[in-house]
């Protein structure tokens, strides 16, 4: 093999503890929760935990019932299947309310190989448009005169407000960040120094976000 | 006045955001009607239009109107598809039957389309690594203890829990039972916890 | 996000006990912790001290900043600062409410700590408010809030953000269009087309 | 755009406005409702709903003009720009500020817009006491539709917030259209 290959492999493949993926899951999981949009997927580690849980699991149904460790494993795995749950429920519903959105969005992701949808849940959007459409017009389009039964899908689509606003704390120090001033028309840029914490529009610090350079709070 | 019909029926919508009421067949058939109505004496007008050049607004009025009936109809439908899947991840995949006949049939196959492919995306879930699927529709709060006790507010039968004991739960009957294995039950309302 | 939700996130903090029984190193997916010594204290997170805690397998050791005196001096430096002064650590309610609601006999003094939290607490959620209305009064679309904790930040939403979200769509929607258009775009939906 | 499928938004543009028709409308009578004519003629005054306003406001040319609904006008605003908490926006303009975006277009000067504004900045603070006042039903009633679901929002997660700090645990409890159709289907047990 190439040694320089070799190399790129190893470096590529670091071991990454569990402890790594969980507190990066975590982390994804706030975002998840605060941000307007949908966020890049994290199905790998999704899965990487789904393995240590159905590992951990197999070893605690070798320890006595009663025991102390089986019960304080036990905690652990039911606070991460929570983080999961409340994760992925949350992708869902933003996937539910902008998927019209999201499809063509996806659509496009997918021919540059950025996609922010699993599989699965590009399949369960495309469903669940399928399923919208065919429902509006068996009971009401098709009942319409002639000229009012499209179905108008660029009307209907409901976008995420990006211009919602957000609370973040810095990972890393960012500078020039800038903001959109509405009244003066003129822009104004802020630093966001290590650790420090502010409130402003989610639009100018969405890559920030999917970056891992600010965590929204 | 045009599309006050329509108004009136996303006021109910409106007023009982917790609650879904019986699908108002009537009222969109009414609804319906108005706009075929509209549609009619617009085709009509609109031949007109060569001897009478004012009637040509009074067609673009109407179909201001059309488009507003329209707009009304689809978003009280998408405003009940909203509450139909609360239902779905509330009650789970069976409904009662007091708040299933609250739905129209049509809304009813929606709810059963809705239902099967949340199910087969959640069985989807870990697939990969062996999984059997994850159930979304638990895990909604963060865990605090893992056992719990409950108070049982319907007679439900029995429950076989995981280590293989069966229960019967009776209404007014006392448990303390694994929080994993009761969650559902306890957001159905058949238990409730006892704090 | 419900404040047990910011609680979940706290109770991942690290803080010291002193079981009564003695174990092996468990290996949890958040890390190792132990070897458990009976007597002995140490680290692991907050949610099992808790835990361990309810099934009086420990002591919990109070941190550091739960002591009367340190306390004083973040109540009267709070009360003379305008600002938000930095508190011990970001969940510092979190801990308070949890180590003494299940372990208030391992603190010395619980009883006038807890007063003196929810003193200091008290103190900050009023500024909090004062601020907001600062905030909203001078433009309401750009706030820096160092040193406020999670479960504080999280006290505010929805009405602050969505306050600011109203202000910024009122600013921009009601904006006449600079330039002459027939744009009717806030309207589209209602049916301008113009061809039936 | 994206509330073509929002309640709010179609219920605010069903608020009416004042308008003054520019054509003559054959047909279109039924909309002056003081009227007895089958026409509606040019320079009619009548008050339409806003969609139907700004739909035949944005024709080429314009069908109607636009004119503010009174709370709009020199008068209130100079009340509002005065002292906005004083005013019972429950009685006299449920959708202020939604309504007043729309309208505000149609003021050249770009007044309503500045006292949009400065409106809501001055009744935020009727917002934050509603969320912790004890009595709801005096603080909530002056508020607008939007400023009522605003403060609601902010009084329950401020009862979230005073839960927590006094218990220890995190209850589970019944899902909540579970327990509303519970409660509807006991209610009407009780009436027969």
């Amino acid at each position: 093999m190439d040694p320089i290959d070799d190399i790129e492999l190893s470096e590529e493949e670091e071991e990454i503890t569990a402890e790594t993926v969980l507190k990066t899951l975590q982390s994804a999981w706030q975002n998840e929760r605060l941000a307007p949009e949908i966020l890049p997927h994290h199905n790998d580690m999704v899965e990487c935990m789904l393995g240590q849980i159905q590992h951990m699991e197999r070893n605690i149904n070798k320890l006595p019932k009663t025991d102390l460790r089986a019960s304080i494993h036990k905690m652990e795995l039911s606070r991460i299947k929570f983080i999961i749950c409340n994760y992925l429920r949350t992708r869902l519903n933003k996937i539910e309310k902008y998927c019209i959105h999201i499809i063509n969005e996806e659509r496009q992701r997918m021919e540059s190989g950025t996609n922010y949808l699993t599989p699965a849940e590009f399949k369960y959007a495309q469903e669940y448009l399928l399923n919208m459409e065919s429902h509006l017009k068996n009971v009401v389009l098709d009942k319409m005169p002639g000229n009012m039964q499209t179905l108008e899908l660029n009307k209907m689509a409901i976008y995420p407000n990006l211009q919602t606003h957000v609370f973040l704390k810095a990972n890393d120090t960012v500078s020039c960040v800038v903001l959109e001033d509405l009244v003066g028309d003129q822009d104004e840029e802020i630093d966001l120094e290590e650790g420090s914490q502010h409130i402003l529009q989610y639009k100018p610090v969405a890559d920030l976000v999917k970056t891992g350079k600010v965590q929204l709070v | 006045m045009f599309a006050e019909k329509v108004i009136e029926l996303l006021k109910e919508a409106e007023r009982n955001p917790d609650t879904i009421d019986p699908f108002n067949d009537e009222k969109i058939r009414q609804i319906l009607e108005e706009m075929h109505l509209l549609f009619k004496m617009n085709m009509n007008d609109a031949n007109a239009t060569n001897e009478n050049k004012s009637l040509w607004t009074t067609v673009q009025v109407r179909h201001s109107a059309l488009e507003r009936n329209k707009r009304c109809l689809l978003a009280y439908l998408y405003d009940r598809m909203k509450k139909i899947k609360t239902l779905r991840w509330e009650f789970g995949s069976v409904l009662p039957p007091d708040v299933r006949e609250l739905l129209s049939d049509e809304e009813y196959q929606w709810f059963s389309k809705y239902s099967t492919n949340l199910a087969s995306y959640m069985r989807s879930l870990g697939q990969d690594i062996g999984y059997s699927g994850i159930d979304l529709t638990e895990n909604l709060k963060p865990p605090k203890s893992l056992y719990i006790e409950v108070l049982c507010m319907a007679d439900h039968g029995k429950l076989e829990l995981e280590d293989g004991d069966v229960i019967t739960l009776k209404r007014n009957s006392r448990h303390f039972l694994p929080t994993a294995e009761c969650q559902t039950l306890i957001r159905q309302g058949v238990l409730k916890q006892i704090v | 996000m419900d404040p047990y939700e910011i609680e979940f996130l706290g109770e991942n903090r690290i803080i010291s006990v002193i079981p009564n029984f003695s174990y092996d190193k468990i290996y949890l997916i958040c890390g190792e912790f132990g070897p458990f010594r009976a007597g002995l204290p140490l680290n692991v997170p907050l949610w099992l001290a808790i835990m361990l805690k309810q099934k009086q397998k420990c002591r919990i050791v109070p941190p550091d900043w739960m002591d009367l005196d340190v306390l004083e001096n973040i109540k009267e430096e709070e009360k003379r600062s305008r600002f938000f002064t930095k508190m011990p650590n970001e969940h510092y309610m979190v801990e308070a409410k949890l180590i003494l609601g299940v372990a208030a006999e391992d603190v010395p003094n619980s009883s006038e700590i807890k007063t003196i939290i929810k003193d200091i607490w008290d103190i900050r959620m009023s500024k909090l408010r004062t601020s907001m209305d600062a905030l909203m009064k001078s433009g309401g679309s750009y706030g820096r809030l160092d040193h406020l904790t999670l479960m504080e930040i999280n006290s505010v939403k929805p009405l602050l953000p969505s306050a600011m979200d109203d202000l910024h769509r009122i600013r921009t929607t009601s904006k006449r269009p600079t330039t002459a258009s027939l744009n009717t775009s806030t309207f589209s939906q209602s049916g301008s087309s113009q061809n039936i | 755009m994206s509330n073509y499928l929002s309640i709010s938004d179609i219920l605010v543009s069903n608020e009416k406005v004042p308008c003054k028709f520019l054509h003559d409308l054959p047909k279109m009578g039924f909309l002056d409702p003081s009227a007895a004519d089958d026409d509606l003629k040019a320079g009619t005054n009548v008050e339409i709903p806003l969609w139907l306003a700004e739909s035949l406001q944005s024709r080429r040319p314009p069908l109607v003009s636009v004119d503010l609904p009174k709370i709009y006008k020199d008068a209130y605003r100079e009340i509002l720009n005065a002292d906005a908490c004083t005013v019972d926006m429950h009685k006299l303009g449920q959708y202020f500020y939604e309504l007043g975006c729309y309208v505000a277009k149609h003021d050249i000067k770009g007044e309503v817009a500045a006292t949009l504004e400065n409106t809501f900045k001055q009744r935020f603070r009727m917002l934050l006491s509603a969320s912790v006042s004890t009595d709801t039903l005096s603080t909530m009633q002056p508020l607008s539709a939007s400023e009522r679901k605003r403060a609601a929002a902010a009084a329950s997660s401020e009862n979230a917030l005073s839960a927590w700090l006094q218990r220890g645990d995190c209850p589970l409890t019944t899902a909540n259209m579970v327990a509303n159709h519970r409660k509807r289907k006991r209610a009407e047990m009780e009436m027969f």
